[in-house]
């Protein structure tokens, strides 16, 4: 059986003992164990954050990106080696804040990749600031004296967006993540989960045992369709956002499906030399 | 007879006026002339005046004359605005719904009148006015009009056959109408020994099609004036061999999902002009950082801000050579021709995965834009070089990461692709250990800084400064883009004994050569459209002799024209 | 009895060595001793070795000793890791919890077990072995108790009377701890002949307290290392003073924001490091094309791309000199220590609301976290000069609209804000004619640029290096930032015959002043942390003197050791 | 009266004939002058396309930025001098493209702008190119064959995202557009209006005449109620977000509102000189 030590690398993460990420990690190294994937055909991508140190503690290939910038790599990276399992990660910061165009119109385009976004609702590499999913009055350091602004609802969002797989989890349920990870590995088109993975240092108010008071499990409403968008929209609005548990999902067509026939050999396998077509082409312009 | 016209149409924008001058360099350059078109537009889509300036020479021709021979015109505006431009003797065309001849003073000139509209209007519908203005030019010019009728099929196939064949009956209309000063009917008749079909091209196609030769499968990219015919030609185009053009949401997206691409296996590019370049100066730094390779086209446009979108500058030279934030390994080529624009495009990709590093073709509006007539490319000069990517197959296997980032004698480390079995490796834009994991040690710090900025040090003593005309004068002109070929036309039109260059790349500059150079000649001019000198400062970084060097500069928006030039190398020689 | 001590505090990240470093030389500045501390760390938040090198002196300082008089270690890896840098005959005091003492084998050391854990955690908890520390160096360097005291006071107070009273006890315990070693009792007991009460700060904390004490009023940022602090001081105290600081979603915001409030009337600025001052680059190049005033602070960091965040460099030099595309009017001031960000913070406002442009605040890392004792500041030297805003009450009644970018002598035009009843005008990044609206007229154009270029220009002739050292040495050592500091410590400490200058400003550069200066020197070496020589290559644009411009550079994320510098200067002179 | 000549320059507009963006300018002035607002304090700020040449043609304070960047400068200005009233304004491009994070962090925020995006689903100013908003299969240049894209939903992403007024226009039906923007300039907090405004030059299919056979108007649907969140998301998803009228209105608090009693006086009026609190400010340091 294949376990999580196939992905597991030798660098010591720099996560703070009892910080989410570590259970974010782990449970991707087990779904993808459950999926025996090929470490060579995984790769993953991610932003800069705490959390977007992950890519380097996997034993797969790695991209380790710019702040806000996972996204747009991860897609270049599946258009062009659509054999590869690729997952994007990042903070709420790095998803949210800088990234939230990308996130917008990844969601629209719907290329087969996972988004994991490891939500502390705070910015913890930086020691402490407002993140755009910090709840209202929340105080960090560029907020003093309480934040003042309402935070936005990723789930809504994504759903607003066009996103056909959408779906919470939490650090301290990994069993529940795993199978959502998986889950989300398996759909085909893009797939977002937001995880509450909590920052035990700088986020004092969403803790382990906050989230353990609020959290209500969707996978365990009987009466929740996720095929229907109407009734997400509403789950995701009586629950406040407060759930793990799939959301949504919709097979829409994914983006490859939607290219021309022409495609259907992979970017990376197509032959480059093109000279015959030389005289066809110069055609064009006489 | 003559063998060389210079004409202009003028019009309001979005009235046809460019498919026109398209058309006639088409036909021209079908028949074995060359030619050059400028086009003068502003950034509105209907309306305002707009012209189109057409260069006609039996020989190679990359720049347009300062004076007009012909001036046609729709509207009196285009009369208004351009009659001064006319030769001493030169002939107006005015379509015969207008009736400027008693507005203007200058009686030099020759006045035309032809029913242009009427034409149309009666064989078809107005906008043929176009096609009955390439009719009269045909007649003029004496191509035979089947020629014209020729390419006009081609492009106006899609539009349906009754269209076609009413642009025929205007066509055919056109050349019986009278036209009575006979001494018009052959006074810009062109020499027809000539008969090499040429294509014709815009310096943006030349790019794309470079591209698509080099074996560019991905393109990302976010419209901008005037890199967008870029990207339309890829879209068109790359479908049929499997490649992929995506237009994203901004050039932050364009820079970084092209890096993806790269970095996955294929050839990849972006480009855009000054504002979108700025933007991607972050990606641009994480290419350096983790030596992906990527091909950026910058085709310059008037700045700062938004500027003139429409109008042509060199000013992004400086920010390029310096960008961005720290301190990576980029090289910048410079193409000055539209053949250029398509060998260096090729070479372009070479570079950036020899080096495997940022490699941005410096273009401008000018050269992106104008249409010409070119030389026939050499499809044996298309070489595909990617540099060191391992085999899959041959790694060995090992438990350990692939040293992606590895010391090497030349400082280019091996590439794997993800996927590859052996290959697994870390990249990031932190500094980084030669497997890629993030490293702050000081001593590797320095060995990787200096590994990448090393590796393309090498190219500072190639020759990539083309030098012409006359090498034994004491007087050296340099330039880049598209101000070469006005220079070529000043040089040979009025014979002038120096000596004049083009950069091919100017990062890393060759500074060898530009040693040899200062040697020799004892004054070089370098012509450039910016205010601060911009390329002459990056070379006087790196040569202590400022004396020697002059600036002809010119930043009002508009391409130098030759007189400027010419008294200026007149004052120095 | 001594004047000066190096010593280094290290342990594990998050476990409090910064706040008991900043405890210890805000106690040692209100005393009257000068201190400079320098933060060693990574970018994670807990674990891993982190430490605090502090220097204490009577006079003032800047920069630290290359080795150390005393290292107090938690844990074994910070004696490990910095054991070669104790001075012949330096002191170890550890921990008691841990034993290092015969896994080294430096004899000319002591070393000094000190139940700093025991002590804290039985009489109050364990992270308070920081505060025995406190205790343990206060006895050494003959501190009174009650200082000490009172600095933990109002560090913690927030924490609660409990926690206070149990750090005291934790404190006063410490004192009564025997220690046996009588020599090492007095070894490091400081001269105490000063008394003045001075303030301690970094620099980033002056360049927001200049902000704030200038009139800015408003800041819209985004949070990076090492520029943090700048929002954060001002995110409490402007709210006081009825301004707004707001955490945007991201770089491209920030400054477009800040360009919106400072065109509505503000002073407004943004500050952040590399990665976000190249997605700032189109910004910067609208505010310098619609002449909007706003002040950036860049605090450098190691690059390029994401870099090592927490590490020292100056390498964004000549991309914001250049930068961005286009061409605009900016400015770039350079302070060099905590003192001149403060200063330069106040005439940065000044600045851009006098030439109506961009004005960038370049400082570096280790300038911008350093904290260090500072001499008092001047009240009297807070000048706001808001430059030409037109009085709103006294403008003419018209029906056309202001004529916001007139031409005028000194190619400044008079500024409306909107809300003013007869100042109705337009901005726009497009080239435009003299109430901002699109003009794309060639003579337009030009006079535009020269408008706008030439605003600046006379800033060229000023005095903008400060100079001192030995002034009729044929060396002078030149620097921007925070190498002034140990350059000045070099030159003190080994009284070096040099002399010596750090730029304030370096756009425009000052050319005649530096003509002089080459005039004057027969070699100058200029000192910088980055691979190219950057500041050298802009200085060479302007003076062909290469030969007499030598680089001493550095690049592996860490400041100059003294005897880097000085073995330099040494070898030259 | 005030009539709309008191809003009216005398500079031409560059766009073409029937362009949907003159009876946005139209309807913006009629607005004003209905509310009569003083030329001086209007201040419109716009971003790049054919759509952002508005704030050039109207007698206000006008500010032409960069592409996609009129909602910070607009929300900088607005928070320097809030007795402004302040339009922010530009294209599909504009808003859901290249500022689409600004857009989504604007409603968020919920600083008292108006925001009216002139959408023609297109890219008008450099010559037809698809827009975020194009249709599926769309033939622009950019994608010659056909877009295979899913457009967004901009009103869903407005809900989403917080905005507390959400409406639609149509350039055509001018007396609504007029009313519309008049009551989002009245709407104390963040205003968003989505006009449909057609370009004629590259936009065939997305026509006057497509929009008059496609869209339906709320104003006339009494079972609209549009204080209700989620009805407003089901109103949304049953017209297919083919609709004119307000959406959604809800009366949050606005950001100005939230900051402390100190902001009371607008930065523009604040003292800058406080030399006086010098000594106090430096014994923070001491
Ligand atoms: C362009 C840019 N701006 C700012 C930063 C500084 N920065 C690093 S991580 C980060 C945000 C971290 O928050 P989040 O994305 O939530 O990740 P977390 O650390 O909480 O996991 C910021 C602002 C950067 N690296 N690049
Ligand atoms: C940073 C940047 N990228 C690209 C451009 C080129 N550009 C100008 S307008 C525009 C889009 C226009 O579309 P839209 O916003 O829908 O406005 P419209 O012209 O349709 O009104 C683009 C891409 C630019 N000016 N700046
Ligand atoms: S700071 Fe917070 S998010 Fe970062 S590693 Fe520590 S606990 Fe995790
Ligand atoms: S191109 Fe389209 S959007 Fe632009 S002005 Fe013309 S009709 Fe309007
Ligand atoms: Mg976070
Ligand atoms: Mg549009």
């Amino acid at each position: 059986m294949t376990t999580v030590k196939k992905y597991q690398n030798d660098v010591t993460p720099t996560w703070c003992p009892g910080c989410g990420d570590f259970s974010v990690l782990r449970s991707l190294q087990a779904a993808a164990a459950r999926l025996n994937l090929d470490n060579h055909n995984l790769m993953t991508v991610s932003g800069i954050g705490c959390s977007g140190r992950i890519s380097g503690y996997l034993k797969t290939y790695g991209f380790h990106s710019i702040h806000g910038r996972a996204l747009p790599i991860a897609q270049g990276i599946k258009l062009t080696n659509p054999e590869l399992t690729v997952i994007a990660m990042g903070g709420d910061g790095d998803g949210f804040a800088i990234g939230t165009n990308h996130t917008i119109h990844a969601m629209k385009r719907n290329i087969d990749i996972t988004y994991i976004v490891m939500n502390n609702q705070i910015y913890g590499l930086t020691k402490g600031h407002t993140s755009p999913l910090s709840e209202k009055n929340f105080v960090t350091k560029s907020t003093p004296y309480g934040h003042i602004e309402d935070p936005l609802r990723p789930g809504l969002l994504a759903l607003a967006s066009g996103s056909g797989f959408v779906a919470q989890g939490f650090s301290a349920y990994q069993e529940q993540l795993i199978d959502i990870i998986i889950k989300a590995i398996n759909h085909k088109g893009f797939s977002f989960i937001n995880v509450f993975s909590p920052c035990v240092t700088f986020n004092k108010v969403n803790t382990y045992q906050w989230f353990r008071e609020h959290l209500v499990n969707l996978d365990e409403d009987s009466d929740h369709d996720k095929t229907s968008f109407q009734n997400a929209m509403n789950k995701y609005i009586e629950t406040g956002g407060l759930f793990t548990g799939i959301l949504y999902e919709n097979k829409q067509m994914e983006y490859h499906e939607r290219l021309s026939k022409k495609h259907k050999t992979p970017i990376i396998y197509q032959n480059l030399d093109i000279s015959e077509s030389f005289d066809k082409l110069i055609e064009d312009f006489i | 007879m003559t063998n060389n016209i210079t004409l202009m149409i003028g019009g309001t924008q979005g009235e046809g006026i460019v498919s026109t001058g398209n058309i006639l360099i088409k036909t021209l350059s079908r028949l074995g002339y060359f030619t050059y078109g400028f086009r003068n537009f502003s950034s509105r889509i209907k309306g305002g005046h707009t012209n189109y300036i057409i260069e006609i020479n039996t020989k190679e021709v990359l720049a347009y004359g300062d004076s007009l021979d012909i001036l046609i015109a729709f509207d009196m505006e285009s009369i208004e605005v351009n009659i001064d431009r006319l030769k001493e003797g030169g002939l107006v065309i005015y379509d015969s719904i207008i009736n400027p001849e008693n507005y203007f003073v200058r009686r030099d000139l020759g006045f035309l009148s032809f029913p242009f509209t009427d034409i149309a209007k009666k064989y078809g519908s107005c906008i043929m006015k176009n096609t009955s203005l390439l009719g009269l030019l045909g007649r003029l010019l004496n191509i035979h009009s089947q020629n014209i009728k020729d390419t006009v099929e081609e492009t106006y196939k899609k539009k349906g056959q009754d269209i076609l064949s009413k642009n025929f009956t205007v066509l055919d209309k056109t050349y019986e109408e009278p036209i009575e000063n006979e001494e018009i009917k052959t006074r810009y008749n062109l020499n027809t020994s000539i008969s090499e079909k040429r294509a014709s091209m815009i310096g943006n196609e030349a790019i794309a099609f470079g591209a698509l030769m080099a074996g560019c499968r991905f393109m990302a990219a976010y419209p901008i004036t005037p890199a967008s015919e870029i990207m339309e030609y890829l879209s068109e185009k790359l479908p049929d061999y499997g490649g992929i053009v995506l237009q994203t949401e901004d050039e932050i997206a364009a820079i970084t999902m092209s890096l993806g691409s790269s970095y996955a296996g294929s050839r990849a590019m972006t480009a855009s002009s000054g504002p979108g370049i700025s933007l991607m100066m972050e990606g641009i730094g994480l290419a350096g950082m983790a030596e992906i390779p990527i091909v950026i086209v910058d085709v310059q446009r008037v700045g700062p801000s938004t500027g003139l979108p429409t109008k042509h500058e060199q000013s992004d030279i400086e920010f390029l050579y310096h960008g961005a934030h720290g301190e990576i390994p980029l090289i910048i080529v410079t193409p000055y021709s539209v053949e250029e624009c398509f060998y260096q495009s090729i070479q372009a990709f070479n570079l950036a995965e020899k080096y495997q590093c940022p490699v941005i073709i410096l273009s401008d509006l000018a050269l992106g834009l104008s249409r010409q007539t070119i030389k026939s490319l050499d499809k044996n000069k298309i070489t595909i070089d990617r540099g060191k990517i391992a085999s899959g197959e041959n790694l060995e296997e090992t438990k350990l990461d692939f040293r992606r980032f590895d010391f090497t004698s030349d400082n280019i480390s091996q590439r794997t692709l993800p996927g590859f079995l052996e290959g697994i490796h870390k990249v990031t834009g932190l500094e980084h250990s030669i497997i890629g994991t993030p490293n702050n040690y000081p001593d590797n710090r320095k060995k990787m800084m200096d590994k990448r900025l090393n590796k393309i040090r090498k190219l500072e003593s190639q020759n990539n400064i083309d030098i012409f005309g006359t090498t034994n004068s004491s007087l050296l002109v340099l330039s880049i883009g598209s101000n070469y070929g006005i220079i070529k036309k000043v040089v040979e039109d009025y014979n002038l004994p120096v000596a004049y260059g083009a950069f091919k790349m100017i990062k890393p500059l060759p500074v060898k050569q530009l040693k040899e150079l200062t040697e020799k000649y004892s004054k070089i001019l370098i012509v450039e459209n910016n205010a601060r000198g911009q390329l002459a400062s990056i070379i006087k970084q790196k040569l202590p002799c400022h004396d020697k060097f002059h600036n002809l500069l010119k930043y009002d928006g508009t391409p130098f024209k030759l007189a400027e030039i010419k008294s200026k190398i007149e004052e120095m020689i």
